[in-house]
């Protein structure tokens, strides 16, 4: 069940929640995004994420079923981060837990880039020199 | 009323987030967005050009689509979630 | 700096400990290896890790150096526990940074697959029916 | 003194997890794996075989490398770590 939050989030308590009583779990693949210091050679002080909540979450959740249906995979978890995050803090985090680690893998980083593609959700990059926002895929 | 939502960018191009449309009849998505422009005071290539998305209550849909009297429409900025 | 180790591991302590003061990270993959409930068919209740210490840590610190020659990452670690571990617990960690995450996604996978080939560990699996070391590499 | 060191499947078989061997000069790891097994009284295919790598003071080693006098060698059976 895919989130949408403004607080921080706990990998270990999250990977904890998603393998809890499941035997089957031989592996656990994990992305967190960070808001990086840096940008177009520029300090970042902090990010912005605004988004369509309504649609966002409901993609959020497509994303999950579709790994589910594309990976040999267990079990998936996206939570994303809105509002304001300074820069070293946690942005987003993607759980796969799969039976053998290669589909795991796979489908960690397809969830990252279909996100990226697909789900509403905006980023405004805040310098010492001004702001913008983010329109590129990196 | 037929909503039309502007996000990030186009949402502080166009100094507005929300604009309501009373709509007699579908229109296609296209002149929606056309109609709203007027209404709302902002150049049509602000909300209307090759980099943005559009989804009709929540699906993306293309500019021929038909927009109902209780449609949201939301204009959809190049995205940059996840990192 | 590779570690071996009886303890369990806290990963989202050992994320910290890497990224810590780190302003140029912008996505964390990390694997996490669990002893699995089930093996050929059979449930398992324990496995056993034996390594040879001298030559494991060695090969762990030279596998973490190698990844950080091969991929475009800033950092990574390798934990691995040995001894008792019951179903369900924590065998590996295996933590990479860096600035883009294709990279760090990469060198994850390139780690655990060279581990499983170069590292000397050894499992024994402890079914009911009786126990056995595992030669092959799933 | 040389050492041997057995592993896992390997230790349980032969019984033994190490062994000192004198050694007057250098002797090729085959030897060196032929005069051990005799000495531990362990049949030599046990350490002996295709599915076993050999380490000398923990690089992995060939069967026609020299053993010396004080070195460790590790039979190691096929590495299953990781999960």
């Amino acid at each position: 069940m895919a989130r949408i939050q403004k607080e921080d989030f706990d990998a270990a308590v999250e990977i904890r929640r998603l393998t809890a009583n499941d035997y089957r779990v031989g592996g656990i693949v994990t992305f967190i995004g960070v808001a990086r210091g840096e940008s177009r050679g520029e300090d970042i002080v902090r990010l912005e994420f605004e988004c369509y909540p309504e649609m966002a979450e409901k993609e959020l959740n497509r994303l999950e079923e579709e790994a589910r249906v594309r990976f040999d995979i267990l079990n998936c978890l996206v939570i994303h981060r809105v509002g304001e995050i300074p820069a070293g803090a946690n942005i987003v985090l993607i759980v796969v837990t799969s039976v053998h680690r290669a589909q795991a893998f796979d489908a960690c980083e397809w969830l990252i880039d279909e996100l990226k593609k697909r789900v509403p959700i905006w980023k405004k990059e805040y310098a010492h020199s001004g702001a913008w926002w983010v329109e590129d895929h990196p | 009323m037929a909503r039309l939502r502007l996000f990030a960018a186009v949402r502080e191009k166009a100094g507005v987030d929300a604009l309501d449309v009373a709509l007699a009849e579908p229109l296609p998505l296209r002149d929606f967005l056309t109609l709203a422009s007027e209404k709302a005071g902002v150049a049509l290539p602000v909300i209307m050009n090759n980099s943005l998305l559009y989804a009709i209550n929540g699906n993306v849909r293309g500019l021929d689509s038909p927009v109902g009297p209780s449609d949201e429409v939301a204009v959809l900025p190049p995205m940059s979630g996840g990192v």
